[in-house]
Parts: C-alpha cells; structure tokens; sequence
C-alpha cells in the first residue's frame, strides 16, 4: 500500500503540489489525469523521490516517513528499489544492448546472479514482444519498441508499483497500440501500476481508479465509470478536450 | 680597408647588409654581462661593442634579441648582419659561417661546491653532472672529457642547482663568474681556472654570413681598431671589472 | 625583492601592451576568420573540383595541429627566405618579425579553433537550417541569420580556451626577435639573477590578462545566452 | 495547383516512394494519412525539395520541372518561397523573439520594409491567439504556443502552400485543441493546405481530400468520408487504430 | 643534409622513446584521474565544508589554467627546494626532474581536462541519471555504470586534443633539465649550426606522434559509438 497525506511540493516560489491526500491500492491501476502543468508528473517523480517534497506523510509498506525531516539515503534507494519508473522519453542506456537494459538492475542493484538474471531478460523480452531484439542497441529500435523495453527493464525489478509518466505520448497510433496492449496484460495480472496518460480509451479499459488533479490540487479522487460520465463543468470539458469532440 | 674607389656599390660591404645602412645585430639579451636589460634598456659589452663596431663602420645599429637557435638561424637566413653572443670560432662552424677576428680570448672556469673534493680538476669530472646551457661550448667542453650534461639555460639558474645539488659542477666563462660573483653570494661555491694547455682558451667572435666576406673584412678590421685605441679594454674593465683578454 | 618588482613591473606591463596583447588580439581575430572559412569548406557537401580544396584544408589543419608551435614560427621566420620562387619572390619570403608572428599564430590558431566551429555548427540541429530553408533562405542567409548565431554560444567555452591559450603561447614569438613580455621577463632576470621572482611576477601579468578573459568569456555566455531563460521549458 | 507526376524517392538502397502521382488542389486542404515509416514526411518534404526525389514530374503554378535533371539553384528557391513548411519539432529559432521568428522571412528572404514587416508580423501573432506573446523568446513558450507562432511564420510569408508534418503531434490534448482550431480557422479561409496527421477527428473536419499511404505508394486518394467509411481490409485496420476503438 | 639527417633521427627517436613519450603518457593518465576527481567534486551538489573543498579545486583549476606551462614547471622544480616547512620539509621540497616533470604536466593537464570532462558529463541528459536512480542506483553506481560510459564518447575529442597538445609541450621540459627530443635536436643543432634542418625533422617526428594518436582517437570513437549506428533513428 503507498499512501501519501498533506504532501507539499513547491519549486522556487511556485506550488506545484498542495496538500495531495490520496492513496494508491496495492494489485490495481490508478490512472492520473489532468491538464498539462497540473503537476501530474511532478506527483509520479515525488512518490520515487526524483523530486523531494517539503512536507507530507509517505507510506510505503513498512516504511513510514515524514517528508518535513531529512531522509536517509538507505531509505531513498530502499523505496527506489521497490518502485519503477518509466518515462515518456523511455531513457533506455543508450550504450548497452537491449538484454543489457533490462539485466542491468538487477545484476548491479539487486546483485543477481548473471546467467539467472539473463535468463529472466530474455523471458521479460519475449512477455513484451521482443524476444528478437536482445542484441539489438536502443537506437535501432522503433518508438513503441523502445517504451516496451522500458516496461520489461522495470518488471525485472520485480517493484511492487510501476510509475509510468506519459509512456505513449511521444508515439504514433499504431505504435502506441503495442504498448497499451502490453500494459493491459500486465494490469491484468494484478501488478500495481500508476499511470500518468491522455488516452481516454485506454484510461477506461486499465483503470481501477481515477485520480484528476488541476493547478496541483485533487478535483477528482475515486471510481472510473463516474468521473467520465460527471456533470461537473471542469471535468465534462476536459474529459471532452480527451475526445476531440469538440473542436470546432 | 679597400681601396678601389671605383668599384661600383654593387660590391661594397653596404650591399651584403640586411638593412640599408644599419648593421643588424642578433643577441640573446639575457646574458649578463655579454647583453641584457638595465632599467629597461640593452646594456651589456657585446651591446657597447656593437655600437662602437657599427660608428666605425659608418652604420646605425639595430639589435635583435632572441634565442640562441634562433640566433644562427637568423645569420643563415639573413635576417642579421652578425650574431654578438659569446660565440665561440671552432672549425666545425666555420664550415658554414664565417667569423670575423675574435674580440675575446676567453678563459674558462669549473665551479663546484665547496666541501666537494672529488673534483680537483677537469680530469675529475668524469661521470659526473655539469649544468650548462644547450648548445653552448662548455657543454662541449663538459662532454669531451666525459662528464653527463645537464642542460639548463642562465647562469643564476645553474649555481643554483649546484646548490641544490642537482649537477656536481659547471663550466663557464671567467667572465660570467667573476661578474656574478661581483654583487651576488657565491657562499658555499668555488671555483678554479682551467689548466689553457688542456682547455684551450675561447676565441669568441662576430657569426656571420657566408656570402657576407666583405662585411667580415670590415668588422674585423673594425675590432682590430678597437683594440689598438683601448676601446676594448676599456669596455672589458666596464663589464667585466678587469680585462679579460690578459 | 619589493624594489626588484616595482623597477620591473612596468617593464613587463609595457611588452605585454605593445606585443603580447596585439599579437594575442590581432591573432585571435585573423585565426577566428580562417578557421571559420576552413570550417565552411571541410563542411560543405559540393563535390568534384572541390574535394581538392577540402583536401587542402585538411591538410592545413592536420599539419599545423600535429607540429610544434615553436617550429612553425622558426620556419615561416627563418625557413622562408630560403624559399625561392623565379619571378614571384627572387630573394625569398622575408617577413617582419611582427608580421611573421601574426600569420603563424593565426594559422595555428585557425587550425585548432576550425575543430571547434566545425563541431558547434555541427551540434545545431538539422530542423534550424530546413525551417531556415523552408522560408526561402539560401545556405549563405541560413549560417548568418540562424545557424552561426546559435552555434556561437555553443562554441564560446572552447573557443575563449584557446584564447587563453594563445594569450601565454605569444612568449614563444621571442624566437623570432619579438620582445614580447616573457622575454623582458628573461632579460631582466639575466640582470638582476632573481629568474624565480621575475618568472613569478610574469605568471601573475599572465594570470590577470586571463582573468580578465574569462570575465569577458563569462560575460559573453550570458549574452548570447540570453534566450535561454531559467524558466523556460525549452519547447523549441 | 500542385501536381506530381510519377515521383520516385529511394534512401540509399530503400525506396521510400514509389510512382507517386496525384495532385494538391487550390485553396483546399489535402490530409496525408499512413502508418509509420509509410513515406508521408519524405513526400512533404520532397514538396519543399528538402528531399529530393531522382525522378517524376513536379508542376508547382507555372513552374514545370523534370526531377530526374539538375534543378537551378533560383528555382529551388523560388519553390521554397511560395511553399512554407511547418514541423511536428516547431522548429523555432531559438535565438530570436517571437516577433523576429515571424519578422525574419518577409524582411530577409521578401526584402520587406521592416516597419510594414513588424505590423503584418503583430496581426498574425493576433490572429493566431499570440499578441502578447510578441517580445518572448521561443522557449518561454509552451509547445501549444510554439506551434501557433510557427504557423504565424509561415502565414506571413504568403505562401501558395503551408505543409504540416504532424503539427500537433508533440502535445497535449488540451494544447493540440488550441492549434487545431487555429488550422480550422486557416482552412476556412481557404488557404491551400496539406497536412500529415493521426488526428482521425481532426483530418474528418478539416479535410477537403484525403490521401492514404502505405509503404511509399498510395493507397488511396480521394474524398473524404469514403475513406473513413471504406470496407477495404487495410484502410479499416488503420482507421480503427486512429481511434483507439480496439485496444484489448 | 641527408648525412645529417640519418646521423640525428637515431638520437631524437631514442630521446622520444625515453622522455617524450614516458611524460606524456604518465602524466596524461595521472592529469586524467585528477581532471575526473576535479569534475566530480565541482559537480557535486553538496553543501557545508564542502564549500571549501569546492572552492579549493576552483583555484587550482583557475590558476593552472591561468599561468604559463612553463613557469609552472620553473616554480615546481626551482621554486620548491625554497618551501622549507620545519618538521616536514626542513631541507625544502626538492623533486627528480621527471618527478617534478610529471606532477606539473599531470596538474596542468588535469586543469584543463576537468573542464572538458566537466561539460561531457552536463551533457549527458537528465534523463539517464533519472533512470539509474529509478532502479535504485546510487550516485557512484549511476556514474560509473551510466552516465561515464557516455560522457567518454562526448569528451573523446577534446580530450585528444589536450593529449596531442600534451605531446608537443613536454618540449618544455627541457627547462628543468630533461633531455626530451626538442632538446636533442637543439643540441644537435649547436654543433651542426643548422636549427632548420633539426627543427623540421624533430617537427616529423611529432608529426608522426600526433598522427598515430589521431589515429587512436579515430578507432576508440567508433568502438565507443558503437552504439549509434547509423541506421539507427535516435530513439533512446
Ligand atoms: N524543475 C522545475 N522547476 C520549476 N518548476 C517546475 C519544474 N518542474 C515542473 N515545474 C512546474 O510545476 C508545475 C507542474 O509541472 P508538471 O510537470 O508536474 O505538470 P504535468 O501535469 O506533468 O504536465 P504535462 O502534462 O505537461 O506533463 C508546472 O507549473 C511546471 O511549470
Ligand atoms: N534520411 C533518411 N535516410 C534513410 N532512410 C530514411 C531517411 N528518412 C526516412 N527514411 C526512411 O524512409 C521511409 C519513409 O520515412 P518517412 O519519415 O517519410 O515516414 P513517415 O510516413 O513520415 O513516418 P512517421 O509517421 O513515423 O513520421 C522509412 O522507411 C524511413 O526509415
Ligand atoms: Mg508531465
Ligand atoms: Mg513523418
């Protein structure tokens, strides 16, 4: 369970957070929506400490922490080793093969034996479709390629919560298709994921919960079906910019 | 001097210079007492005597101070009339310069510290390390009878890696000793004169050009003048506090 | 020793006004034209006649950025004159020391900073010159208005390098009659035997002159700089 | 009107366009449409002859030119000057202010007076929704509003034809809505427009004649609604992936 | 001339062999080690004392940076036998030539570097060191098995650039009584009397140097990009 109560993020003098009181249920998909600069991403980053809240309350399984109070590294790469992140750029090492991206962590971090750590690659690969390309460098691989190698170098390590920040933005339909199927598998199979997206259709099939933040606030926070139908004005518009509805 | 006041300026020494009516001098200019800066002027006996040179040849004179490299190359490519630097006349120079009639008869010196007394003489040095300048006849000197040349450039600097101990020894020009010794401490050094039958005393020169013979009989002819009038001697005695050539 | 500085000090600060700054300045200007115009030939893409002249280029930068400095202003000095030509230069190329300074600091200078330029123009992303195209601009209008402007800031931390370089490699210039500031240094040290304190004292002129550069560097990143604000997103 | 007569474009050995023949008719908006890789870019940018194809026919208003022959460097130019191209990069230049990225065609490339140049540059800015943008620089800017100063470029350069490669595919859905409705407004006014999009609700509002691309040869080429509602297996297939209807 | 030319090659190879290529290489391994402590220290983004260790490593790199080579070299060698600190040095700080050859090349050159390695590593993107830390790296880790391994491919140019200018400026040694190839062929030339003749052949011998190390870095740029082919379309 990861639960966060009051948390603050301000950057120099702007709040990007306030006071974000919410939780995320263990074996389910919470998606988060919002309009650009809602602090969506700033949220995702905030729960893996690649930013660093001022004040808040962060629990995570066993660990409890007061984020108003200095955090020991041991606990940052604890909470890091139990969380992934996977980004809209997919940042993939670009100077290690494909089987070497997804080996990497848990070989140097988890200090997996390597030929069972290879082994595990080679079978993430094949689960993402990809069983080919191990050999391959991230550079010759398409877009959805690529974020599909993301996703199989964070099942490796074996995290109890997937953060994905915008993982299809930066793709093509067709392309994005792959990686939404991908991701409905592995929704399926009951890992906790969090996902940041601006695919209505997808966010309905994969989500369990819906979470809608604006100017860093939660407007929204609860079931699925719900918000897409709500009758409030700022959700039904946004919900509606997500459709292309109503362009002209 | 020449004669035939009828040949045409075609062959007159005038023609052989680099610059029209100005003799051009190359020196290192950091070589007390020979040439350096006073005050911000280029002092030195090898300065004076230039300019003396140059009035008795009806010339002005420009100097050029630069690199000892520099300096020959500067002969050979033209870019100086003659190079006044402490230059040694030795057959193997004279292949490809001409000199003209020495202006110094220059006695070396070993300097060693004081305490040392595995160096008697210039036999000792065998084996052992002498500082001196790159290129320059001490270190030939040093070389010959078997001693491990250390290279370095000023004089200030090699007394001071004798102190330092990092060479055993130096040789070098009575000159250069006897006007650093003038008013700086030598304290904790020494030095003999070397035995003139084994080390045969320095015919130092002007270096010039090969296609430059009737700027060499000038110059010398100049220099021969010098020293008949005492000019020489006189300029001896101002920087090197005696004269040297006696 | 205090009496050893103030008699030296303007010594030292008058060779550096007359020939280390001009050498420097002039040198830097010229190099910086003709390593642009090498780094436009070796990046142009025409073919035919032209390779020759690329192969010139790099062949030009090959040989000054693999010889010593030292040499190469010993042989456009010394070694030129020897050079012959029937009809052109009958008596060798004989240049004034200043003269011969300035070609081979800027040909060496033009040599290493044409990798610089070559390297930031190259940085520039494709998308500028096509949008450069696309408005209509010819390949000359593209590198003046867009493309050299931006690549300018890329290339000031190496370039003002290798103007701080050059500021301390004009002491080399004393083997060809220059008496520049390092030299006087020397002469004066031959006067007074204290060559740790005068070297000393013309590391610190050096250390100023700089100084006073990467201010000026400094200063200059910001300009050019300028459209790159702390709060921008870089949505370009 | 525009015209091309058996284009052909191969990369290397790859042929990226095969035999492409068809036409981009006079104050209407053309929609190029493909799946990745299909050759849509290269056949937009071979338009602007930043690629250039080895042989067809290019007709472009009195201009007539047989590709497979040296092109005058004046008439490449002449091309380039009534055809603006506008990129899913935005392709701003980063060192001058909105203003001057509108300013710096008619006052360089047209010889425009400066002062009419800065007056024509304000209204467009207007006119796209950027009047208070004028005096910032491109990366203050967010990518919604990049774009619409990137569209003001090229309006001010009077072009027979604007070409957009994917001119919204970098945003957000809330962003994209800005820069659509602007396109909208643009196509209203008959302005001669082709543009590559995935944007299946846009291309249907937009598009006056849709052309299908495969593997660098057309598939399609012709109205609009015929299109969205073919029974061809392929051209089903892609809309369907355009509109995400067939994720799970 | 040819003579000449048999009868010095020998003697100027061996000197390269013996000091010119030793100094450079050592000194330019140990310049590198420092030039990376250098980066990193800079780099971080500590607080506290650090400050002082920071600004510490600022001055150094100022003023290495700042002052010539060459008075570098003087001071180290002549400078510090006058460093007498009771206790410790009572007789001052006195170094073998290569000793002091090797430390001021290595500082000089670990100045110089650690700006270049400085910029190599700012350039890798955010995002990199992002991912390292989401799969739960620490800093070294991050750097040593990430974001190095990428830097070194940024840096490899200029780099060489400081390696090839390495080459050249161990003829500065000579100052301190290292015998490297330039002074041999000085010495050679004040018994031949022909310095052209010397400087253009040592000059070669640099050349060919220079050019093997071109060489080198033309090899390690590719195995190091091996991973940008060129078919590839950059999505990373
Ligand atoms: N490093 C930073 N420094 C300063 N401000 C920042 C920084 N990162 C984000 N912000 C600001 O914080 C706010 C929230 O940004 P965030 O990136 O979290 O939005 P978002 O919801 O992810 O938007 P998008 O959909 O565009 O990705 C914005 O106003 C943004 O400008
Ligand atoms: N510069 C190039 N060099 C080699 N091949 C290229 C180059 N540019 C494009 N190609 C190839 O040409 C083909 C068509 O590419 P193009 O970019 O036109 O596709 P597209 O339809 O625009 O795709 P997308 O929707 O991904 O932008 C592809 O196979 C691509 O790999
Ligand atoms: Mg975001
Ligand atoms: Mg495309």
């Amino acid at each position: 369970m990861l639960k966060l109560t009051s948390l603050n993020k301000t950057f120099s003098k702007q709040s990007a957070l306030t006071d974000i009181t919410t939780e995320f249920p263990e074996n389910q998909t919470t998606v988060l929506v919002g309009p650009s600069g809602a602090g969506k991403s700033t949220l995702l980053r905030s729960l893996n400490f690649l930013e660093r809240p001022e004040s808040g309350q962060y629990e995570f399984n066993e660990i409890n922490i007061d984020l108003s109070k200095p955090i020991a590294n041991k606990t940052i790469l604890s909470v890091r080793r139990q969380t992934e992140m996977v980004f809209q750029e997919y940042n993939l090492f670009p100077h290690l093969t494909v089987l070497k991206n997804v080996m990497e962590g848990p070989v140097q971090v988890l200090k997996q034996n390597k030929n069972k750590a290879r082994i595990e690659a080679l079978e993430l690969l094949k689960k993402v479709g990809l069983g080919d390309k191990a050999d391959s460098y991230p550079n010759q691989l398409s877009g959805g390629q690529a974020q599909r190698v993301a996703i199989a170098r964070s099942l490796a390590m074996h995290p109890d919560y997937i953060l994905l920040d915008e993982p299809t933005s930066a793709l093509d339909p067709e392309l994005e298709l792959e990686v939404l199927k991908v991701l409905l598998q592995i929704a399926k199979e009951k890992q906790s994921m969090i996902i940041v997206t601006h695919n209505l259709e997808f966010a309905r099939q994969v989500a369990d919960k819906v979470i809608f933040i604006e100017k860093g606030c939660i407007l929204y926070d609860g079931e699925v079906e719900p918000f897409f139908n709500s009758e409030n004005k700022r959700i039904k518009d946004f919900v509606s910019a997500m459709t292309f509805s109503s362009i002209a | 001097g020449s004669s035939n006041k009828s040949s045409s300026s075609k062959s007159t020494y005038k023609s052989e210079l680099v610059n029209k009516g100005t003799l051009t001098v190359g020196l290192e200019g950091a070589f007390k007492p020979y040439s350096y800066r006073q005050n911000g002027k280029l002092v030195g006996f090898e300065v004076d005597l230039s300019r003396d040179i140059a009035k008795k040849l009806g010339l002005k004179v420009k100097f050029e101070p630069t690199k000892w490299d520099s300096l020959i190359a500067g002969v050979g490519s033209g870019k100086f009339d003659a190079a006044l630097n402490n230059i040694t006349v030795t057959p193997e120079r004279q292949k490809t310069y001409r000199f003209s009639t020495p202006y110094i008869n220059s006695q070396y010196v070993l300097v060693t510290r004081k305490g040392d007394n595995s160096i008697k003489g210039i036999n000792d040095i065998k084996g052992k390390r002498l500082v001196e300048g790159t290129g320059s006849d001490n270190a030939a000197i040093a070389k010959k009878y078997g001693a491990t040349v250390v290279p370095n450039g000023d004089f200030p600097t090699t007394l001071q890696m004798l102190k330092q101990k990092r060479g055993e020894a130096t040789i070098n020009s009575l000159g250069s000793w006897l006007v650093y010794a003038k008013d700086n401490s030598t304290a904790g050094l020494k030095y003999q004169k070397l035995d003139p039958e084994k080390v045969p005393v320095a015919k130092v020169a002007a270096l010039l050009n090969k296609k430059s013979p009737k700027l060499q009989k000038k110059i010398s002819q100049a220099i021969k003048d010098l020293k008949a009038d005492g000019t020489l001697t006189k300029l001896s005695k101002k920087y090197f506090g005696a004269d040297i050539n006696n | 020793m205090w009496q050893i500085i103030t008699n030296s000090f303007p010594q030292l600060l008058a060779a550096g006004l007359k020939y280390t700054i001009p050498l420097t300045l002039i040198s830097f200007v010229l190099g910086l034209i003709l390593a642009l115009i090498t780094a436009l030939v070796r990046l142009s893409n025409q073919k035919g006649f032209f390779y020759i002249v690329k192969a010139i280029f790099r062949f030009y930068v090959w040989l000054f950025r693999s010889t010593p400095l030292l040499v190469q202003l010993f042989i456009v000095f010394f070694g030129l004159p020897y050079l012959k030509i029937k009809g052109i230069f009958p008596d060798g190329i004989k240049l004034e020391p200043m003269t011969a300074g300035i070609i081979t600091f800027s040909l060496n200078t033009g040599a290493y900073c044409s990798e610089t330029i070559r390297a930031s123009i190259l940085s520039i992303p494709e998308g500028q010159w096509e949008a450069a195209y696309s408005i209509g601009m010819t390949r000359a209008q593209a590198l003046r208005r867009i493309i050299l402007p931006q690549a300018l800031r890329v290339s000031l931390p190496p370039l003002s390098n290798s103007f701080i370089g050059l500021v301390k490699d004009t002491s080399l210039a004393a083997s060809i009659t220059i008496v520049e500031m390092f030299e006087v240094s020397q002469q004066i040290a031959a006067e007074n035997y204290q060559p740790l304190i005068m070297y000393s004292l013309v590391a610190l002129i050096y250390a100023i002159f700089c100084t006073v550069l990467s201010w000026l560097q400094g200063y200059l990143e910001k300009v050019t700089s300028r459209y790159i604000s702390a709060n921008g997103g870089g949505n370009v």
